[in-house]
């Protein structure tokens, strides 16, 4: 079966070239960067040259660019590297409550280490206000960390408003960049931030290599101990190939970028509109300040891991923030912060499109995933509606 | 993820709908946590002869439900009391430990269309009428690793 | 030029096989493995495959392995993920002076957050003695940790003895095996350890693949926050061809050890004898207590960056402890611990072998190592002896 | 990491030795922190006419001590003063920054070697007698990104 792969939010596929200049490094240069010898230098000039193209991508210079092995260190690495370098000035930091867990729980780390915590609301369009940013801020406040772009539903922030807000007050700024860079533009000046995170494997590079910008001068306790790699500031003998891949894929990332986005929001549009002629089906997210091959929806009466299952059995391979389909066995915290009642985050819904999909794709989605919304609404009790006790405006998360 | 059962059983599920003149009916869960069934059964001379379910849920939610009516059907009402969980589950060829417990409702909407059908015809079940919450002690088939 | 690869303690390359079984990973089975449709499947299976050769290499349960991206990182979060979770019973842990960068460097970030740390002297060997480790023991003491075997000199520590110690004063046991495990035998029953470090790249895998063994039922807190990712344990998305590596290069690891040991040891053997008949070089390091590849040396009077370059440009790749050869510029704290003079410690030179090593490649070394080192003696003032200012018990490093 | 010259000056060191009727010997460094250079000068009618050394150190330091012994030969004891870490590492093709100070010692030894010139010859060089302590302004070559 031809499968539709519209999940290129969870991870994408390896582009061949960026195998092709991964293969030596997987092969006869496997060298350790810090060796004196040529084997070691040629590792090392090709990490600094795969630097210089990450840096690249976002408008940094190099050596603001530290490699990590996952977004989610990279996360880590920004969060509590940055609340300890400035926890001499204040131990109060500022977060959304739409953040990637990753930033959210290194914020709970930091509550539990004797850090204050604000976990700012957002719109129902998942959008963080600028004025609630600026209520937030205390004395005490060093760190503001807000999400580029949600992977759950889309939504854009408009972080150089909120960057800007923070430079104000010398409070310092880091964006979780992970959903973004390489599917939109992302430049750390044009964006005003001190801290940007990035994953190679959200733009056809590989597992194993992403990234954290932090801006020249700016000091960071490190996450990762050790020797003198990334200039003693992320310990761990480099992943040479990975590191590779992310270069060849922050390059390309940056020179297909315009036509990326061209294709992906054509289909995208086309998607949405076809999705939500279906009953009782809602975007999530921003309608317009989203992620250009974003559309998610919560579909009302049904579960999105049944979605999900019906789906693949087509071939289309999709994502959901219901609780049954997140190991984690709990509805999307992003859909519920932003007022979608507990009931009707079960129904989620996410396709994120990538340059490989094609119009034909969404054809065949729009022609296969009607028929499987009838069919779960022919076995859901709530066919008709959520009933007396199950009423949408009654369904908000207890907790 | 699922066993070829499981799968069988969400992708073709028997039983699905309400019956409409019920002997009993029964539901268990609640659509804010993601799963919900509804069960109902004809009884005649003592015996379940005909199960129906209507359910919101994941996919182990759904084969749980179309298992369950399958299980129950031609049953006594005292054997099909004797459906459990664990029993529903190793019908399935087993469930991943996560859905044992939230996905795997049958049993207890069973019980509950049981007791339904008991209070109907006046029938005194002191104990029954509250759901027998037991702590399952075997899942068969877990994620590895996990 | 044909080149000798004498360095496989700072790397290994990554064999053909090994890069086979990855490859479905760096290509078609691209797959998030947290994905439920069948790619996200496949994937996670991959893992767990994974994970249990990595455990039946090391004697462990494969629910007790998590996986890592780095030897340091596995370090990092031994150490701080065990002292934060046992913070409440006692604030002081006990490491060797002999330990890695990044187990000395997270010890003193723990030192910095509050906790006591003992470094342990070694003996002229490099060995912890136990008694040692038993006066350094505490009310206060959570956690040991000493290193399996030392990449520099090669000394494989009485861990057996030493966790045995750790253990009766209920104490947590770590042991970083980076440099030993696929090298020599190791199985945490037999070392009765709590936690043991490994990384693929020191036996023919890949480089971003690692793990920490954590005895089952030890809390210890995660170092990297997020998803559900290895049990909540350590989050981002996994670097699934990297991990398949790791699974492969353990289970080859495992069925060849005996054979590989015997043949390093061989061709190390012969190695030390004919190096040591050079006056004035001396064996670092346990004469037998040593990695069977491992081959380590002072060289009197001449530098080891002086001695790499000079072999390198013969095809022969080596590493060395000496400040110059460093690129922190310090020459090594583990040949300084030993009560080796800072001078003689300069002319540090080591040679890790492989499998891949044959007896001509020893041949070659040792017909070509004597006129680099006459060469660069006729360079030095120091030829004749270190004088009388330098004489050799005088060069205790200051500081 | 090392440049052509720093690499053609370390494998084929020129003015390797000691001048036995040296008019001045020089030396710097300390074999504990990794680097030692020792340069011993012959001078005729105020021209530094020969040049040679001994180094205990690195790459680097072999090919300094190489380069300075090189540049200093044919020049007046003045011009010799005026070779520093910085013209070395230039005319070397530069040094990695790492190297710049530490393994830099060549111009240290030589005006060592020169002050020893100078006082046997009862020369008086009040200010000569410390070694001047500049900082370096600009380091030519310097590795990527570190
Ligand atoms: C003993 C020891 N521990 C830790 C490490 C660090 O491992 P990695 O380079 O994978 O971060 C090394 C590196 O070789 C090592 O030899
Ligand atoms: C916004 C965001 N942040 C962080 C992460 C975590 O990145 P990684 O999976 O590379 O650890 C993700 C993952 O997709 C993400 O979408």
């Amino acid at each position: 079966m031809k499968i539709r792969y519209f999940d290129h939010v969870a991870t994408n596929p390896l582009r061949e070239e960026i195998l092709e200049a991964m293969l030596p490094y997987l092969k006869e240069e496997f060298g350790n960067p810090l060796s004196p010898y040529e084997l070691g230098t040629r590792a090392r000039t090709a990490i600094e040259e795969a630097r210089e193209k990450v840096a690249s991508l976002i408008g940094a210079k190099p050596s603001a660019v530290i490699f990590t092995s996952s977004g989610a260190e990279a996360n880590n690495f920004a969060l509590r590297g940055i609340a300890l370098a400035r926890q001499n000035k204040g131990k109060h930091i500022i977060v959304s409550r739409v953040e990637h867990h990753s930033v959210l729980n290194s914020a709970r780390f930091l509550e539990k280490s004797g850090f204050t915590v604000t976990f700012l609301p957002v719109d129902k369009h998942g959008m963080v206000e600028p004025d609630t940013l600026k209520k937030a801020i205390t004395k005490e406040t060093t760190l503001v960390s807000i999400i580029h772009a949600s992977p759950e539903v889309g939504t854009i922030q408009p972080i150089k408003e909120l960057s800007a807000i923070a430079k104000e007050n010398d409070i310092i700024f880091h964006t979780d960049a992970v959903a973004s860079a390489g599917n939109i533009p992302v430049d750390v000046n044009e964006l005003g931030v001190d801290l940007l995170s990035l994953a190679a494997h959200q733009f056809y590079g590989p597992k194993g290599a992403a990234a954290l910008y932090v801006r020249p001068g700016l000091r960071i306790v490190p996450l990762i101990y050790g020797g003198i790699q990334e200039n003693g500031r992320r310990a761990g003998t480099e992943n040479v190939p990975a590191i590779v891949g992310m270069g060849k894929a922050a390059q390309m990332a940056k020179a297909e970028l315009p036509e990326k986005m061209k294709h992906v929001k054509k289909l995208r549009d086309k998607l949405i509109e076809g999705i939500t002629k279906v009953e009782n089906v809602y975007l999530t997210g921003h309608p317009t300040e989203r992620l250009p091959g974003h559309a998610s929806f919560c579909v009302e009466f049904i579960e999105g891991e049944a979605m999900l299952l019906m789906l693949a059995a087509k071939g289309i391979y999709a994502a959901s923030g219901s609780a049954c389909s997140s190991k984690a066995l709990k509805a999307s915290p992003v859909l519920l912060s932003m007022g979608i009642p507990a009931s009707l985050a079960q129904g989620s819904i996410v396709f994120t499109l990538g340059s490989e999909n094609s119009e034909e794709d969404i054809d065949y989605l729009l022609s296969e995933f009607p028929q499987i919304i009838s069919r779960l609404r022919e076995i859901s009790p709530y066919a008709g509606g959520w009933g007396n006790t199950e009423e949408k405006g009654q369904c908000i998360p207890k907790k | 993820m699922y066993s070829k059962e499981v799968m069988d059983h969400f992708m073709n599920p028997r039983n699905v709908g309400e019956i409409p003149d019920a002997d009993g009916v029964g539901e268990e869960g609640n659509p804010t946590c993601g799963d919900v069934m509804k069960i109902s059964i004809k009884v005649k001379d003592g015996k379940i002869i005909d199960a129906k379910f209507k359910t919101f849920g994941c996919g182990a939610a759904i084969a749980v439900s179309s298992m369950v009516t399958e299980m129950v059907k031609g049953k006594t009402i005292e054997e099909a009391l004797s459906i459990s969980k664990e029993t529903v589950a190793e019908a399935l060829g087993g469930l991943p430990a996560q859905k044992m417990h939230c996905s795997n409702l049958g049993a207890d909407a069973l019980r509950r269309a049981i007791e339904d059908y008991k209070s109907k015809q006046g029938i005194q079940t002191p104990k029954a009428a509250k759901t027998k919450k037991k702590k399952a002690k075997t899942v068969k088939k877990t994620r590895k690793g996990t």
